[in-house]
């Protein structure tokens, strides 16, 4: 079981390099979409099989464990979430693709930018080393930049770039943390990078060296995950890119290179302390507050739901940190922690579920009626009801609507904030929570209530394999909210201690 | 020292070559200036030790160059008139004060503890016993120690383990070592990295992107 | 003499990262870029010299054990490597880019580029 | 007037220059676990000599030489062979591990896999490259036709 970890990795990025070749025999044309297809559906097998198992960590090449020479793989509880998550999300968008990609040239490119993207975002979750995690990271990146303008659009080209440049420093503040971090350790592996950090603060106070490493990794994917004052190329790039794209972008993307690898950095990596604890509350609280109010004013569909991905993803931040300030403390409460934990993780996956839904029938909306702007729809309940009620559930989780997962993973955060002692953030998140509310009724009331305005009136339902993708994350919306606690046994309490564990046993011996 | 005034000196060649880049009216002198400070990059590689950065850095600024004049010099639009935004100036020169005030610290110009190890002492320069040990890298090159005993002859080489990259690798070059065979899982995804660029080039190098009448996706007409 | 080197780097850093926020021209802005680059895989293979040391390869005839003390760090070379590829592909990436860009607006000054679009 | 390519001067330099390149690229990459260089650069310095052919020749004067869909295989086939290698050790126990006998230092034939990836790499960046510039080239005039 142990082998097929780098598998997930492997396996999209070889299908994605044999599909440029293949595609230059003329007979194979059909061959791409199969293979895609074929390697999405390997990667959630795999990735699904790998959650009952204990993985210890792989050396690739065999350079290790006794010595750590080579690149280490760390598949743990929080690894394997991830994995589930980003390949769900994968699957569901390509099946998506296979018909909403019809109207694009050259769609084979498509495909193998798509498979190398999915399979670099395995591999940052897999990552056990920091350079490792940069090289993957800027894969997936660069992929992207390159998708988000897919469509070779004004619009969408300039985005692009803009997006391009701005993740372009974020990975070189990245890189010179990481490099910042070498100078002082000698190690590129996280766990001897984070022995030699112990080490270090045992022998004095937390030095300006490691400080300024921190600022640079913090601020770099913070960059990465469009946290608030970074937040500007978010809005443009999202909606610019093809709907499946939008969904991976918006539902996995921002998170696996971005949360996810601030989660791993603060706590496997540079220990929880407090410091950076403060940094990441407020970076959750400013992204929840202001992407929220930003996305009331919106009246493209695909724009309004990128801003509540920052919104969204605030929501997430603010638990983690939230839990890294609890552990940072010098009598942790474990229990909170794991609560706050728990509650951004679920809120991860959920966001990752719903989101990708939203994104999904937007293009398909916007493929029948051939726009995007709220006003412009309406009565779309009648014309397209698949995709409709999909979007509803969509649109009701991310409210916040009791039986919906979006409704237990914010009532499990704001508790969990109340717990830890941060009454005020948690009025806070119910109050951006009501917000959010207030934006998708507005959602509701335009795209699908209503009379159906002239874009909209010879709109008919998708594709039967758009619709296959839209059923399958809105299946999962309701699955996992009614399934909340069984998940939390396999899924994210081993996800929550891993990062815990890592994290207790650097605070144990440091100094305030 | 003398390498490190020559290092000061190029270094101090680039920030006036970047500074000159960036503020030139004209774009193809831009581009020529930022190329001039890549080739004093490989200078600095060289000097310190990295001739094979320096032949890298060396070919892939020719081809980087190629690219970028290409790209300034057939468009007609080549020079720059737009004013200085004193907003956004005034906030990089804040931050960028703020950040070399950080850089000044972390680097030990006021105090030397807990900041990056001078420059010329790497951790690979500290001692076995010391507070930091030697780190991987040492490993990499091999214990110096246990090497002497191999080219003694009081140990074989039979188990390479411990004896770096030229025995356990079999190969005299220690950086292709660690990029092939003890990191080769790096070079898979920078390999990977080209390949994606390449692709990203050719996805918006098409002529056309969506099949039928072009549009604008926000009902407005699409391009000029 | 240290010091100033570093402090040097971050320099360079700054005129990259000023001339990203502040400059409206595409080409300026790749330049930026490309200045960044530079920047932070200089500051790599400063932090592995080691004072006398030489390259990390074994010439013919040389002691193993001799250029195990006194080699450089071989480890961020190896990393500059990467990012240098890293730097070329993102290059191509942002002359492909700006390229389309001056095909549908017939100009390099993002300002006008908004203008343009409304 | 660029479809011809350059002068005839120029031509005939190319045509004298552009094999020593090749092979100094070729080199490069061989004795990359010997010397400094290694894969990329040699890559790197092949996808230079294609340039050459390129501005030197235009794009259609090249076309002879170095096409769009070769590019493209050749570009995918380095990539695939890189991995194979990868998989190759996987096969043999454990992902990406070094299957070949080391060999005897500052031989040719040495550092197991090494040279191996050292020429896939070389394959893989210097087909990519070229097939860049070409892209690149051919889009130039298309932008050519627009502007007034």
């Amino acid at each position: 079981m142990q082998g097929i970890v780098p598998l997930l990795v492997v396996l999209p990025l070889v299908v994605a390099f044999g599909i440029v070749i293949l595609v230059q025999v003329r007979v194979l044309r059909g061959l791409p979409v199969i293979l895609a297809c074929f390697a999405m559906l390997a990667n959630l097998i795999v990735s699904l099989c790998l959650l009952g198992v204990q993985v210890d960590p792989i050396f690739v090449g065999g350079w290790g464990p006794a010595k750590t020479l080579g690149i280490q793989l760390t598949c743990d509880g929080m690894a394997k979430l991830m994995l589930v998550t980003i390949n769900l999300v994968a699957f569901a968008s390509v099946l998506f693709a296979t018909s909403y990609i019809r109207r694009f040239t050259k769609p084979w490119l498509f495909y193998s930018l798509f498979l190398l993207m999915t399979g670099a975002m395995n591999a940052v979750v897999l990552a056990g080393d920091l350079f490792n995690l940069f090289v993957f990271l800027e894969v997936a990146a660069i992929a992207s930049y390159a998708l988000v303008a897919f469509g070779c659009e004004s619009e969408e080209l300039e985005a692009s770039f803009k997006y391009l440049v701005l993740g372009s420093v974020g990975s070189v503040f990245i890189l010179m943390g990481v490099a910042i971090l070498y100078s002082l350790t000698g190690h590129l592996n996280m766990a001897m990078v984070h022995e030699a950090l112990r080490a270090l603060r045992e022998a004095g106070p937390v030095g300006p060296a490691v400080l300024l490493a921190a600022a640079a990794l913090i601020a770099g994917l913070a960059l990465k995950a469009a946290m608030v004052p970074f937040h500007a190329w978010l809005p443009d790039a999202h909606p610019s890119a093809p709907a499946p794209i939008s969904a991976m972008l918006s539902g996995v993307l921002i998170k696996a290179s971005g949360v996810y690898a601030l989660a791993r950095i603060v706590f496997s990596v540079l220990g929880a302390q407090s410091e950076y604890a403060v940094i990441l509350i407020s970076l959750g609280a400013a992204s929840m507050v202001i992407g929220a109010l930003l996305s009331i004013g919106q009246w493209d569909f695909k724009r309004l739901l990128a801003y509540s991905s920052i919104s969204q993803v605030g929501y997430v931040v603010l638990a983690i940190g939230v839990a890294a300030h609890v552990v940072s403390g010098p009598e942790p409460n474990r229990a909170a922690a794991g609560l706050c934990l728990f509650g951004g993780l679920f809120h991860l996956f959920n966001h990752a579920a719903f989101k990708s839904l939203l994104f999904l029938s937007s293009g398909s909306i916007e493929q029948q009626s051939g726009t995007r702007m709220l006003k412009e729809m309406g009565g779309l309940t009648r014309r397209m009801p698949v995709t409709s009620f999909c979007c509803r559930i969509g649109a009701m989780s991310i409210a916040g609507v009791p039986p919906f997962n979006g409704f237990f993973s914010k009532l499990i955060i704001v508790v969990a904030l109340a717990m830890a002692g941060y009454v005020w953030l948690s009025a806070l998140a119910v109050a951006v929570a009501v917000v959010t509310l207030l934006i998708f009724v507005k959602v509701q009331r335009y795209v699908l209530e209503g009379e159906p305005g002239p874009k909209v009136a010879a709109a008919r339902e998708a594709p039967a394999m758009m619709c296959v993708g839209l059923v399958i994350l809105a299946v999962v919306c309701v699955a996992s909210g009614l399934a909340m606690v069984f998940l939390r046994e396999q899924l994210f309490d081993p996800a929550s201690s891993a990062l815990l564990d890592t994290a207790k046993t650097i605070t144990m011996g440091a100094t305030p | 020292m003398g390498v490190e005034l020559f290092i000061v000196a190029l270094i101090g060649f680039m920030l006036l070559a970047a500074l000159i880049a960036v503020e030139a009216r004209d774009l193809l002198s831009s581009v020529i200036c930022v190329g001039a400070a890549g080739f004093a990059l490989s200078v600095i590689d060289l000097l310190v030790g990295a001739p094979d950065l320096a032949i890298t850095q060396v070919v892939v600024e020719v081809v980087a160059l190629v690219l970028l004049i290409r790209m300034v010099v057939t468009r007609s639009d080549t020079s720059v008139t737009a004013p200085r935004d004193a907003l956004r100036t005034g906030l990089v020169l804040l931050a960028g004060g703020v950040i070399l005030a950080a850089a000044f610290f972390a680097v030990g110009g006021v105090q030397r503890a807990g900041t990056m190890p001078p420059f010329g002492e790497p951790v690979l320069a500290h001692a076995k016993g010391d507070k930091v040990p030697p780190g991987v890298s040492q490993q990499y090159l091999g214990d110096p120690d246990e090497l002497d005993k191999v080219s003694a002859g009081t140990r074989t080489a039979d188990d390479p383990n411990g004896l770096g990259a030229a025995y356990e690798t079999g190969t005299a070059n220690a950086v292709m070592a660690i990029l092939l065979d003890y990191r080769a899982y790096d070079t898979l995804g920078e390999a990977t990295i080209i390949f994606v660029s390449i692709l990203g080039a050719y996805v918006i190098l098409r002529p056309k992107g969506r099949i039928g009448p072009e549009e604008g996706l926000l009902g407005r007409k699409g391009s000029a | 003499m240290g010091i100033a080197i570093y402090l040097l780097t971050f320099a360079v850093l700054l005129v990259g990262l000023y001339a990203i926020v502040a400059k409206k021209n595409i080409v300026k802005i790749i330049v930026g870029v490309l200045i960044l680059d530079y920047a932070v895989n200089m500051l790599l293979v400063l932090i592995g010299y080691r004072r006398g040391g030489g390259a990390p390869i074994l010439s013919r005839g040389q002691a193993p054990g001799e250029l195990a003390r006194t080699a450089v760090d071989p480890l961020p070379q190896a990393m500059v490597l990467t990012s240098i590829v890293i730097g070329l592909g993102l290059t191509a990436l942002m002359v492909a880019l700006a390229l389309r860009l001056y095909d549908k607006y017939h100009t390099f000054d993002m300002k006008e580029i908004r203008k343009l679009r409304g | 007037m660029m479809t011809q390519g350059m002068s005839l001067i120029v031509k005939n330099t190319a045509k004298l220059v552009t094999g020593f390149i090749a092979v100094f690229g070729i080199y490069i990459a061989m004795t990359g676990h010997l010397s400094p260089g290694g894969g990329f650069a040699g890559g790197v310095i092949l996808a230079a000599a294609a340039v050459l052919v390129i501005l030197a020749f235009g794009r259609r004067g090249a076309k002879g030489l170095i096409t769009d869909a070769q590019c493209h295989a050749w570009d995918g086939a380095g990539a695939l062979a890189f991995a194979v290698v990868a998989l190759c050790g996987y096969f043999s126990g454990q992902f990406f591990v070094n299957f070949i006998p080391r060999g005897k230092v500052h031989d040719l034939a040495s550092g197991g896999m090494i040279p191996l990836a050292n020429l896939a790499i070389l394959v893989k960046v210097g087909a990519g490259l070229a097939g860049a510039f070409l892209a690149l080239a051919a889009f130039r005039r298309l932008g050519m036709g627009k502007v007034a």
